[in-house]
């Protein structure tokens, strides 16, 4: 059962790293800072998602597993938001100048 | 498993920091204002996996409060000081 | 080492919860003060400060019964878990003057500061009566804290009471002397906070008295001291620290000023004294109490020469409480015994403690007397000074008194202090510091004397004071300003060691005469440095004197301005902090030495 | 070099090179946005360290309030700050500048590198002397009870500085508003966050403050947390700044300091000793202070980030 | 190499830094940043000592872990004081500057 857990643990996290290196590669390559903001924000999300979803497997109790998925919550929310106020900063920068 | 996420620890570290360098070169304000919305998937992922490492189950409760206050940072950060948010406007989601 | 809760017995020894009260009284008027608000902000402050001079009293009677150090323990925890209050002779004696000196200026304030009749509340009035409780809180809890990082809170309390003070008036340029005061001042703290780390690191307590128990030459206390000790420089303005103060000191509204320049920077310097004198006194070793003192001689210098070629009578004070604190740090290298390796706290000590509170009252007396010189003539020029006497004439005589013990003569504070200075130089063969002792004397009577020459002169029409000046005020600032010049008097020895065959007579002849000649080479050089404007020396005899006096008078110019030079350099951001390192690995490398 | 150290030093890499950015960045806007992160980084350090309590209070002051004050700053100052670059020291002065920063920084290494280790420790004193107050987070006994007095006198310097930027307001505005009116659409993206978080944010901030007496947490760092959802609110502009003469404002600013005062004065009245808790009624009586400070504390870290007043009541 | 060393050694680096911005960088926030630096690598200094203290189970000695939090709540303080000083003198001169241009300037006689 452990086992089981623990190659699902390394999977998740795994699979979160990838995104995270997915999104700093977007990062990095794309031209423009919406583009960028798009790599940022969907592959971040989803990086911390499954490291989220990894380290849950391991929580000790429900109350842990709990403030996991609370902070995931939290940063998607955030993001979603704070993200459209950026690329609307963003595109007015670009318009004005 | 401590090993395994003292590595992931890194990898994802090294990329953060990736991350935070092109971020903060600019060339625009916007693109600096990624800088806590990195922090917020980032660096929250390291500290998750930094608190597995030690074991220290509190390290959650303090993710939680630097996700918190990264939004926080980010909606500062946005509106640059000013009094009213400029990309808030609906007129301007729909007029260019 | 383990600490434990006490019973009362253990934690309350003989009346020593005063040291409790004398610091929780300020903190609760400053509170109440605060909701309270409008005009009974300043009712409650005032109504605290009897009871504030009260338990001062108290402390020193009971101090005087028990003969020995008061201790408390906060919340019965005993260090190095717990933190302790402790009252030896010096703190006792800063906690009495600290009182008194905050009472007049209280009573002082209450023209400048008071709610104008209509509103229900003004934010000078409210802030200033706040702000002067704060740092009688902080500066109490300086003077008794007994731990190195109670102390650095007291000390940010202290800075950030001070600070608005400066700018009170908000006007662009206070407001740009408070910011230059704030951001350096937060320089000195945090060196001081690193030292604090690595103390607390090698020796797992920062009680004062355990520390005193433990402490021992190696690399982390060396450099924890010197980073301590620079950074206290730094919040006291001693030279080349000093870019902050003349701004600050003399931009501010005169009650604020007598605050800042009578006890604010005494804070910082008592921290020092308590870090040589009590937690490390065979550390520092004689190569740096020279430097130190060394420090203090070029500030006498400076600070001296520059007061005497200001234009205006509180920039001039400001850059006198420059000379002054360099005055202070002249006991050091006195107080070293070398024989046994450690500074000793005998006479030398009691002169420096003596000239701070001297310096505590004459220069918070000096101060107001410029706030009241301001308000009659709505100006601080001191070439348009002519006629001031007449208007204020005990007003003058205090600004005379406080400066006459400021100089040395006796019976005053000061002239104890600098025969216990001149009685340690002799025994410990520094004939050196002799000479620098009695240079600062002769500066002081020069620029005292500069005012005077300006003040006494009768103007050619009668001044006609602009405002009222209220007679409360003038017998506010000649009070403070009796104070300094009778400390002399008071029996120290039960606070303070004072060796035997000082000041058996202080009204002798010989004792008198000593201490006029310094007035007399201080007109010399008043006359030689001056900034004379053409109406002041109408005198009959100026025609003869010139021909002797001038080529003099261009010699001594020419060093003055190269003094002002140099002082131009320091006070630039850049190069004070340059300074403030150099001063830093300096004294590391002369502790190094030993 | 163990696996372990590799990320100790990557992260202490990451943190020095933000560190760099913040002294050497062109412009400041860029510099305290580097601020904010390296703010938000440090407590991954001093989860690293032990120290989750000021892991905490780090995030929320280090990297929130005092990253988004500084921001805030820059953003104001614009372009002036530029202006000033032309009183930058010339070249020779930097170099000695940097040759003193460098030659104090190692001395400083070499010293805590020297520090013994295992370093003096209070831990098994304050751990045996728990059971009088009757908490389990051995900083929260330090703070509210070994060194009770450094918190008090801390408060008292928080309200201090609040007077000290209030004493700086044009004398028309007194007793005024701080700051400045913000505005936004009630139907944006930022008032829509600004109705979601801050229910959550108080969750959490009574959250943090709740486990403190236990578990990492307490007053301070739950306190910043509220503050932070206040402003928040403010900035979107669905609440006002309160006009500073404002009685009920003035209670709560006082009211932790006045109570930690009132409850230290019980301490010697009773006979023990002041900021000594009767040993029965400690854990209730250090709970209410807290409870109290922590609303201090976020109304004043509010206030304070919200800086001099600007308008008419 | 522990994470004490490490974080020694980057905290010794910080204040480094951190004097050299409060020195160099004219721009009055710049130096308000490089102290908020300093203070940062001056806390870290307590967080050594308190990781070399470690005992009894703790993470770290507790009394230097009180003292940071203490001084981190100081060092916001000052802060935000001295960024209201800075806005307060921007709004009033339009320049940010701590620069004294003459030596009289500061206390100067608003008759003359």
């Amino acid at each position: 059962m452990s086992a089981a857990f623990n190659i699902m643990t390394i999977i998740a996290v795994s699979a979160g790293a990838f995104f995270f290196f997915a999104g700093t590669i977007g990062l990095l390559r794309f031209p423009d800072t919406l583009t960028r903001l798009h790599a940022l924000t969907k592959a971040d999300n989803l990086g911390l998602g499954f490291v989220v979803l990894g380290l849950l497997l391991q929580a000790p109790s429900i109350r842990d597993g709990l403030k996991l998925v609370a902070v995931w919550l939290l940063v998607l929310l955030a993001g979603a938001t704070v993200s459209q106020l950026i690329a609307r900063i963003a595109r007015q920068d670009g318009a004005s100048g | 498993m401590t090993e395994f996420f003292t590595g992931a620890l890194g990898f994802i570290l090294a990329m953060f920091a990736l991350g935070l360098v092109r971020v903060l070169r600019g060339p625009s304000d916007a693109d600096r204002m990624m800088a806590a919305q990195l922090i917020g998937t980032g660096g929250i992922a390291a500290l998750l996996l930094l608190g597995a490492v030690t074991g220290e189950q509190a390290a959650v409760d303090v993710a939680l409060t630097i996700a918190l206050l990264a939004t926080f940072a980010s909606i500062a950060m946005a509106k640059k000081g000013t009094s009213r948010l400029d990309g808030d406007r609906r007129d301007t989601m729909e007029g260019t | 080492m383990i600490s434990h809760p006490v019973s009362i017995s253990d934690a309350v020894t003989g009346g020593s919860f005063l040291l409790v009260l004398s610091i929780v009284l300020p903190i609760a008027g400053a509170l109440l003060a605060f909701i309270a608000g409008g005009r009974r902000s300043e009712w409650i402050v005032l109504g605290t400060m009897p009871f504030g001079l009260g338990v001062a009293i108290a402390i020193a009677i009971a101090m005087q019964k028990s003969a020995s150090p008061l201790v408390y323990f906060l919340g019965g925890w005993l260090p190095p878990l717990g933190i302790a209050l402790r009252a030896d002779g010096p703190s006792v004696v800063m906690v009495a003057i600290t009182a008194v000196v905050i009472c007049t200026i209280g009573v002082f304030a209450r023209t400048e500061f008071c709610t104008p009749a209509g509103s229900v509340e003004a934010r000078q009035p409210f802030a200033f009566w706040i702000l002067l409780s704060a740092v009688w809180a902080a500066l109490n809890t300086v003077f008794l804290g007994g731990d190195l990082f109670t102390l650095y809170v007291a000390m940010e309390l202290l800075t950030f009471a001070a600070v608005p003070l400066v700018c009170l008036d908000g006007r662009a340029a206070t407001l740009q002397a408070a910011l230059r005061y704030l951001l350096f001042a937060l320089l000195g703290s945090v060196l001081y906070l690193v030292g604090t780390a690595l103390l607390y690191g090698t020796y797992g307590t920062l009680d004062i008295v355990l520390l005193s128990h433990r402490v021992h030459a190696g690399s982390a206390t060396l450099v924890a001291a010197s980073l301590m000790t620079v950074g206290l420089l730094a919040k006291t303005a001693l030279f080349p620290l000093h870019l902050w103060l003349p701004p600050a000191h003399a931009g501010a509204p005169a009650p604020a000023s007598a605050v800042l320049s009578g006890l604010v920077v005494k804070g910082s310097f008592f921290i020092v004294v308590r870090l040589w004198f009590n937690v490390m006194p065979s550390l520092p070793g004689p190569t740096a109490a020279q430097l130190l003192a060394g420090l203090g001689a070029a500030a006498i210098i400076f600070g001296s020469v520059l007061a005497l070629r200001q234009e205006r009578l509180k920039l001039l004070i400001a850059y006198s409480t420059l000379a002054q604190i360099g005055y202070l740090f002249l006991m050091f290298p006195l107080a070293f015994d070398l024989t046994e390796g450690r500074l000793q706290s005998g006479g030398a000590l009691t002169a420096g403690i003596l000239q701070a509170i001297s310096h505590a009252t004459a220069k918070a007396a000096m101060f107001l007397v410029a706030g009241l010189i301001y308000t009659a003539v709505g100006h601080d020029r001191i070439s348009g000074l002519a006629g001031v006497a007449r208007a204020l004439p005990l007003g003058v005589f205090a600004f005379a008194l406080g400066g006459v013990a400021l100089v040395g003569v006796p019976p005053s504070g000061a002239s104890l202090a600098k025969e216990l200075l001149l009685q340690s130089v002799a025994e410990t063969h520094q004939w050196w510091w002799a000479v620098v002792i009695q240079m600062g004397g002769i500066f002081t009577s020069g620029y005292l004397l500069l005012v005077l020459a300006h003040a006494l002169v009768p103007a050619d029409r009668r001044v006609a004071p602009r405002a009222p000046v209220s007679r409360t005020q003038e017998a506010a600032a000649f009070a403070l300003a009796l104070c300094s010049l009778l400390l002399g008097l008071v029996p120290w020895e039960p606070f303070l060691s004072v060796p035997v065959g000082i000041s058996s007579n202080p009204l002798a002849l010989g004792t008198l005469s000593k201490a006029l000649w310094p007035i007399l080479v201080g007109a010399v050089l008043a006359i030689l440095l001056g900034r004379w404007g053409g109406r002041t020396v109408q005198m009959p005899l100026r025609k003869s004197l010139l021909i002797v006096v001038d080529p003099i008078r261009r010699r001594t110019l020419a060093f003055s301005k190269i003094i002002e030079l140099v002082d131009d350099i320091l006070q630039r951001w850049t190069a004070a902090t340059v300074s403030l390192l150099l001063v830093v690995i300096l004294l590391g490398a002369a502790m190094l030495l030993g | 070099m163990t696996i372990a150290s590799t990320y100790e030093v990557a992260l202490a890499m990451i943190v020095l090179g933000l560190a760099a950015w913040i002294i050497t960045a062109q412009k400041s806007f860029a510099a305290a946005g580097g601020f904010v992160a390296y703010g938000l980084l440090l407590p991954l350090v001093w989860v690293r360290l032990g120290g989750i309590d000021v892991a905490l209070a780090e995030a929320a002051i280090g990297g929130g309030l005092s990253g988004v004050l500084l921001l805030g700053a820059a953003a104001r100052l614009g372009t002036t700050e530029t202006a000033v670059v032309a009183e930058r020291p010339g070249v020779l002065v930097r170099l000695l500048a940097s040759v003193l920063s460098a030659f104090i920084a190692l001395s400083l290494a070499a010293v805590v590198l020297l520090l013994p280790d295992p370093g003096p420790t209070l831990a098994p004193a304050a751990v045996e002397n728990s059971a009088a107050t009757g908490l389990g987070n051995p900083v929260t006994n330090v703070l509210m009870a070994f060194r009770a007095m450094d918190t008090l006198l801390e408060k008292v310097v928080l309200l201090l500085a609040l007077i000290g930027i209030w004493s700086l307001v044009p004398d028309r505005f007194w007793g005024g508003r701080p700051g400045m009116r913000h505005e936004a659409d009630p139907r944006g993206v930022l008032a829509f966050l600004a109705r979601l978080l801050p229910p959550l944010g108080i969750v959490i901030g009574l959250y943090v403050l709740w486990v403190g007496a236990d578990h990492p947490g307490g007053a301070f760092q739950g306190g910043t947390i509220l503050a932070a959802m206040w402003l928040l609110v403010m900035m979107a502009g669905l609440m006002d700044a309160p006009p500073i003469s404002r009685r009920w404002l003035r209670l709560t600013l006082i009211a932790g300091p006045g109570i930690f005062l009132v409850v230290g004065l019980g301490g010697l009245w009773l006979g023990n000793a002041f900021l000594a808790y009767p040993s029965a009624y400690a854990k209730p009586l250090i709970v209410a202070i807290e409870l109290a400070m922590t609303l201090t504390v976020a109304a004043t870290l509010g206030l304070l980030m919200a800086g001099v007043p600007e308008r008419r009541a | 190499m522990n994470a004490a060393v490490v974080f020694g050694l980057c905290g010794a680096i910080a204040i480094g830094l951190g004097l050299y911005g409060l020195i160099t960088n004219p721009q009055p926030l710049r130096k308000i940043l490089a102290f908020n630096l300093l203070g940062s690598g001056a806390f870290l200094f307590f967080g050594v000592v308190a990781r070399r203290g470690a005992a009894v189970g703790l993470g770290g000695d507790p009394v230097p872990q009180a003292l940071v939090i203490t001084g981190i709540v100081v060092a916001f303080a000052a802060t935000a004081l001295a960024v209201a000083l800075l806005l307060r003198l921007f709004e009033m001169t339009g320049a940010a500057t701590i620069r004294a241009d003459t030596r009289s300037s500061p206390a100067d006689d608003p008759e003359a």
